[in-house]
């Protein structure tokens, strides 16, 4: 089939421009389309990873148009081993997203619409070749999240409490359009801090192509890595959630609809990590072996710290953004072994948190719309009520902390070992301490809400999931399991990429 | 006749419209649409024959050239007053039924005025070309003066006394520089100047320069922007805030790339200095205001500072890429003045609280005003992308890095602003939910801005190439 | 009486009509210190036209034309402004924030 | 020839001043018309008499005119006494000296007097109009579309929604006013200058 990717990517688009022109009334049109453009993204995700070539490796289907001559800007599109399964990965969720948001009333065609953009923008940056480009479908992805944080986001109900209360009432801190500004204007510093980078690497390239194969034809200065580096990795590094920068991500999550967290966790978080990998690690491969210490050492702040602040968190949405915040520095530290082993682990990981996320938001979007509330202190029982989503709940959790069966348990292992492997092999001894307390906390939060005597009051009549609802929980904790029986399946993608681009900077590691 | 009068083909189609016009209401004074629908499909046909009119050359004395250069901005400036012409029919026809012929018409001698200045090679004719184009500015700027709400007119009058007085003491500021680079250079032909180090010359251009500055409104300049704005009636301050500007740097281009490019080491640090400062304190102005009118009219500052920066990159690529960003200007600009001014006809007043729940009124009109924010924040897909990208990208070719790096940061800032109105357009509930009434032409017209801002955005070349061969015009090379 | 002699006085007539422009708050007076910024660059062209020949005599023709349009417009305006406050004094004139 | 520039330079200088020191405004219209006389009158020791004559007709008897007519308008409330108010005064002292200060010094170093006087062709009454209607054609037509466009512009402006124009708006205005002073026993120009006194 010829342009696979480029229907992949323009599906959602298309989709969208068909909502412009539905009546805001046709509520269930409305929700079709949107599904049928999701479906079909998806499915030609799946052509794509059947089709692919996992023994030859390497850039595969490609396709090219040329955009700006001048500038050697140009369409290109292809897809490697690291771009499958995170293609499957926004096929699956963006499928589960718009069933799981089947519900919302509020101005619904925008709503679709946005969604549909921003899924189109992140096919993009998976599939993208030219540097360009991918940051183009990267500003693309992350824009309509003002919007569908700003409109149909809810603010944080929990008060602000401690010594900066009265300042944080003071700017709305926890409101939602806050969290949507703030994420909005944090992730555009991080853009113009990518762009400045890339204009380093095209003037040092030559200036007459942003093509990614011919970038990385070059063997760049040490100072001008030096320079780009850092700016990738914070530029890129800031949407993976990297310590200290991470702080949008709390707010942002937990003030988002169900399915844009599902989408945002789940995957934008990932085109982070994949630009710091895709972009900063494999151009500037010194630089990224001399900053090595850095990454990583952030990267495990990143998973104590994000634990712990979990662990603290006392609203059901920041508890998991912050899982979010922690997990995403596994994949930073497997990033940052700059091992097969390592890399390997981090992409398994990105796709496995980005189910488990998913699902984790998934379920509590749905408790969220029965309870009304998101303070765990006001839950219990649940699981007598809604036994099935008490159960899927409970396996995220376990996926989570990392159990073995679990997709989660794949990557945190291959992480580690990658990690011990690697030149600063201490680092998998605090990571696996974060993971000690990820499993404090999730299995805390499982047990107060969904175990326990049954509820009473207000919450005795709540319902398990419902029509639509199911799709979600069923696909995403299907392929939990699957995934983490049988890891050979995506390892078979991942792992003839990260050596091919391991290749680049084995010799000076 | 002369061998040279079809140059001025397009130019004199302009003034007989105009006299057209004037005529028409003389004899046959007409209310409602008519005159103003006439005017602009008669410009649409004179910007249409603009694509067949191939006259090139150059006036006997060289005071007036004809080529790629002036064919762009005669372009530019007739979509700008189409555009205008369209955005003012509905508020004139309203407002001042009876009184329309004479806005046109001075409109028109404004445009004339423009399209001349882009040709001209000779001091006097700029100069004379500059009062054309901006003496109907000042009448214009206070021509919603009896009508409107309570505080609208006053506003008005004040607006444009001040543009006046700011334009005429530009004016004066340019005629005594230019005594003294003449009387220097013996000359008043613009190329004239070349490489003359002597003081007076230097101080001379430094006083011509100023009074340029005053017009595009560049800082230290800029003090007239917020309140004229805020004063002038909307759909004139629309053309107001680009097609002068877009003349303004044009002229600028000439005078330094083509006429005193000798002595850059001069003018180069004056240019750039002026620059950042234009981005420094149009950015932190807007931040604080709370009329959507003086937010703009901030951001144009803002603007400017970032195509004065392209200008300095001395190259052809940046001055053809000071084309392209005035060029974006003009639509991205003209559409968000056009949507105010449609959310605010109602009712008057244009602080941010007015266009509050605009997207759910009229889901066309708020999407439209937010892609014009995002082409003017810079966004990608949008032109405004294409338009600073360029613009970075040539000025650091040029070795700007540090004024670069300052524009991508102040860039940044810029955003929170035009979000905060994008925020009251998507996410503030207004006190009405019914549609905003809009009229036929001005749709139109915000229909037209959205086209070029969204089609350029997603396909840039054409322009780029024009505003190139444009600029080969002016400085030669690469 | 030299050409340094005739730029001075011209420079001075200028500078004063500066001032005037800078200070004055009437818009009358506004008005008359415009006046005098652009007769000193009359004078200036003037001066060189007969120190140094050159076309400096049809510039002044020129300019003279552009002052007497903008002091119809402007006194045109000054009275529009009177009409609405009563007064033509700037600072009142001040509706506009800022 | 020298000390006649000397004296017309000095009362030129002088009256450029007074016009923007003086606190009657019509002072200050006369003031200009004697500054700009004597800037004719240098027109003249520099060999423009074309200058000269255009200078006393245009300026004098047209522009200065109307700077009267201007000040009449919107003055009539208090009389010639009008209070001249001023702001910023000590900056706008600081920025006109220093401006002065740049133009000497450049007036100053580029050596203006030595080397042969007319080194371009000079221009006489004839070469003037020759220039102005070959080289310069088309800026004269420019400046005529110009004048059309003050012209215009002037009367929309001045023009009321009703039709009344200004110059009849003025008429009424006065006869109120004399009609309102007589009544009170007191002439006009009196009331006037009680009020100018008063303000200052």
């Amino acid at each position: 089939m010829n342009h696979l990717l480029a229907w992949i990517v323009a599906a959602p688009a298309i989709a969208a421009a068909v909502l412009l022109v539905l009546p805001d009334s046709a509520r269930l049109p409305i929700r079709l389309v949107s599904l049928i453009g999701a479906l079909a993204s998806f499915a030609g995700s799946v052509v794509v990873a059947v089709d692919y070539d996992r023994v030859a490796g390497g850039m595969q289907m490609a396709e090219e148009w040329s955009l700006v001559p001048s500038l050697g800007i140009s369409l290109k599109l292809a897809v490697d081993g690291w771009g499958v399964p995170l293609l499957l990965l926004t096929g699956v969720i963006i499928v589960t997203g718009v069933l799981a948001s089947w519900g919302v009333t509020k101005r619904g065609k925008e709503f679709y619409l946005l969604l549909l953009v921003l899924v189109s923008g992140v096919f993009g940056v998976f599939v993208s070749q030219d540097l360009f480009v991918f940051f183009l479908f990267y500003e693309i992805a992350v824009l309509p999240m003002y919007l569908l944080i700003g409109i149909w986001g809810a603010s944080h109900e929990v008060p602000q409490r401690g010594p900066f209360g009265f300042a944080w009432k003071r700017f709305a801190v926890g409101g939602k359009e806050y969290a949507a500004m703030k994420l909005t204007l944090m992730l555009l510093v991080c853009s113009a801090a990518i762009l400045v980078a890339m204009f380093l690497l095209w003037k040092e390239a030559g200036g007459k192509s942003f093509d990614l194969a011919h970038l990385e034809a070059t063997r760049f200065s040490l100072a001008t890595q030096n320079w780009a580096f850092p700016l990738l990795w914070l530029g890129f590094g800031t949407l993976a959630g990297v310590f200290p920068f991470h702080t949008w991500s709390p707010d942002g999550h937990a003030s988002a609809p169900t399915a844009v967290s599902m989408l945002h966790a789940g995957v934008l978080m990932k085109l982070g990590a994949f630009g710091v990998m895709r972009v900063g690690m494999v151009l500037c491969p010194d630089a990224a072996a001399s900053w090595a210490w850095l990454v990583g050492g952030v990267a495990v702040v990143n998973v104590l710290y994000g634990a712990l602040c979990a662990a603290s968190q006392t609203d059901l949405k920041y508890i998991i953004a912050y899982s979010s915040v922690s997990h995403m520095g596994v994949v930073m530290l497997g990033a940052a072994t700059l091992t097969t082993t390592g890399w390997n682990g981090a992409v398994y990981q990105m796709f496995a948190h980005g189910i488990m996320t998913g699902l984790f938001f998934a379920l509590v979007g749905l408790v969220y719309e029965r309870a009304h509330t998101r303070a765990i202190a006001k839950m219990g029982g649940f699981g007598h009520v809604m036994p099935a989503v008490a159960c899927f709940f409970t396996l995220a959790c376990l996926s989570s902390l990392g159990l073995p069966g679990t997709a989660g348990f794949v990557a945190e292992f291959l992480v580690f070992l990658g990690a011990a492997e690697g030149a600063h092999s201490w680092w998998a001894v605090p990571a696996v301490i974060g993971a000690v307390v990820t499993a404090v906390y999730v299995l805390r939060a499982c047990k107060t809400i969904f175990w326990g005597p049954p509820p009473t009051g207000e919450f005795a009549h709540l319902t398990d999931a419902r029509s639509t609802e199911w799709v979600a929980p069923i696909v995403l904790g299907a392929a939990l399991i699957l995934f983490g029986f049988w890891p050979r399946f995506l390892l078979d993608f991942i792992d003839v990429a990260s050596s091919t681009f391991l290749a680049r900077i084995a010799p000076f590691s | 006749m002369s061998a040279w009068l079809h140059l001025f083909t397009l130019e004199l189609a302009v003034v007989a419209i105009a006299l057209l016009v004037l005529l028409w209401d003389a004899f046959a004074p007409a209310a409602g649409r008519a005159v103003g629908w006439t005017t602009a499909l008669l410009l649409g046909g004179v910007f249409a024959a603009s694509f067949f009119v191939d006259g090139r050359g150059t006036v006997p004395h060289g005071v007036f050239v004809r080529d790629e250069w002036v064919v762009f901005h005669e372009r530019l400036f007739l979509a700008a007053g189409i555009l205008g012409v369209l955005g003012s029919i509905d508020w004139l026809a309203t407002r001042t039924p009876k009184r329309q012929a004479e806005y046109y018409a001075l409109l028109l001698f404004s445009l004339a005025g423009m399209m001349l200045l882009a040709g001209a090679r000779d001091w006097i004719l700029l100069v004379t070309c500059f009062e054309l184009m901006s003496m109907p500015l000042y009448v214009l700027c206070a021509y919603g003066k009896q009508d409107g709400p309570a505080s609208e007119p006053k506003l008005a009058a004040e607006a444009g006394l001040k543009l006046f007085i700011t334009g005429a003491a530009s004016s004066g500021l340019t005629l005594f520089g230019l005594a003294l680079v003449v009387g220097m250079t013996g000359t008043t032909h613009v190329g004239g100047i070349g490489a003359n180090p002597a003081p007076l010359t230097i101080v001379g251009m430094l006083f011509v320069l100023a009074g340029f500055g005053f017009k595009v409104g560049a800082v230290p300049f800029h003090m007239w922007v917020p309140d004229t704005y805020q004063g002038a009636p909307t759909p004139f301050v629309a053309f107001l805030s680009v097609a002068p500007k877009a003349a303004g740097l044009a002229t600028l281009a000439i005078v330094l790339l083509g006429g005193w490019s000798a002595d850059s080491s001069v003018w180069l640090p004056v240019l750039l200095v002026l620059a950042g400062a234009s981005m420094v304190v149009g950015n932190l102005f807007a931040l604080p205001q709370t009329d959507a009118r003086r937010l703009l009219g901030f951001s144009g500052v803002a603007q400017i500072g970032y195509a004065l920066l392209a200008l300095g990159a001395m190259s052809r690529g940046g001055l053809a890429m000071t084309l392209f960003f005035v060029a974006t200007y003009v639509f991205t600009n003209l559409g968000v003045f056009f949507v105010l001014h449609a959310a605010a006809e109602e009712g008057g007043g244009h602080s941010l609280a007015r266009i509050a729940g605009l997207s759910r009124r009229s889901p066309w009109l708020g999407g439209a005003l937010l892609v014009f924010l995002l082409s003017l924040a810079g966004i990608p897909f949008v032109a405004g992308f294409w338009a600073k990208l360029f613009v970075f990208m040539e000025a650091w070719n040029a070795g700007l890095v540090g004024l670069v790096v300052l524009g991508v940061a102040l860039a940044v800032i810029g955003l929170y602003y035009y979000l905060t109105v994008a925020r009251s357009t998507y996410m503030a509930d207004g006190d009405r939910t019914t549609p905003v009434p809009t009229g036929f032409a001005l749709r139109a017209a915000i229909l037209v801005c959205l086209i070029f801002v969204v089609g350029l955005g997603l396909w840039p070349r054409p322009l780029v190439e024009a505003a190139d061969r444009a600029a080969a015009g002016i400085v030669s090379g690469r | 009486m030299t050409l340094t002699h005739c730029l001075l006085l011209a420079s001075f007539l200028f500078c004063v009509g500066v001032y005037g422009l800078l200070t004055r708050r009437q818009a009358v007076a506004v008005l008359l210190s415009l006046e005098l910024m652009m007769n000193a660059a009359n004078l200036a062209f003037a001066s060189f036209a007969h120190f140094k020949g050159g076309p400096g005599q049809v510039f002044v023709i020129f300019a003279l034309a552009i002052t007497v349009a903008e002091v119809a417009i402007g006194l045109a305006l000054v009275m529009l402004l009177y009409r609405r406050y009563d007064d033509t004094a700037l600072d009142r004139a001040s509706e506009a924030k800022g | 020839m020298n000390a006649l520039f000397v004296l017309a330079a000095l009362v030129t200088a002088f009256a450029a001043v007074l016009v923007v020191a003086g606190k009657n405004l019509v002072r200050a219209v006369m003031a200009l018309a004697l500054a700009l006389l004597g800037t004719a009158v240098v027109y003249a020791l520099l060999d423009a008499s074309f200058l000269a004559g255009v200078q006393v007709l245009t300026y004098v008897g047209g522009v200065v005119t109307l700077m009267i007519f201007g000040v009449m308008v919107t003055r009539r409330h208090e009389g010639a006494n009008a209070p001249a108010e001023r702001v910023h005064g000590f900056r706008g002292l600081v920025i006109a000296a220093g401006l002065f200060a740049l133009l000497a010094w450049a007036v100053m170093e580029s050596d203006l007097d030595r080397g042969a006087p007319p080194i371009f062709a000079p221009e006489t009454t004839r070469s003037l109009a020759r220039s102005l209607l070959d080289e310069h054609l088309i800026a004269f037509e420019v400046v005529s579309l110009l004048l059309l466009a003050a012209i215009l512009g002037a009367v929309v402006l001045a023009r009321r929604r009703d039709g009344r124009d200004a110059g009849s708006e003025l008429l009424a205005a006065a006869t109120r006013e004399a009609v309102e002073s007589q009544t009170q026993g007191e002439p006009v120009e009196a009331a006037g200058s009680a009020r100018g006194g008063a303000a200052r």
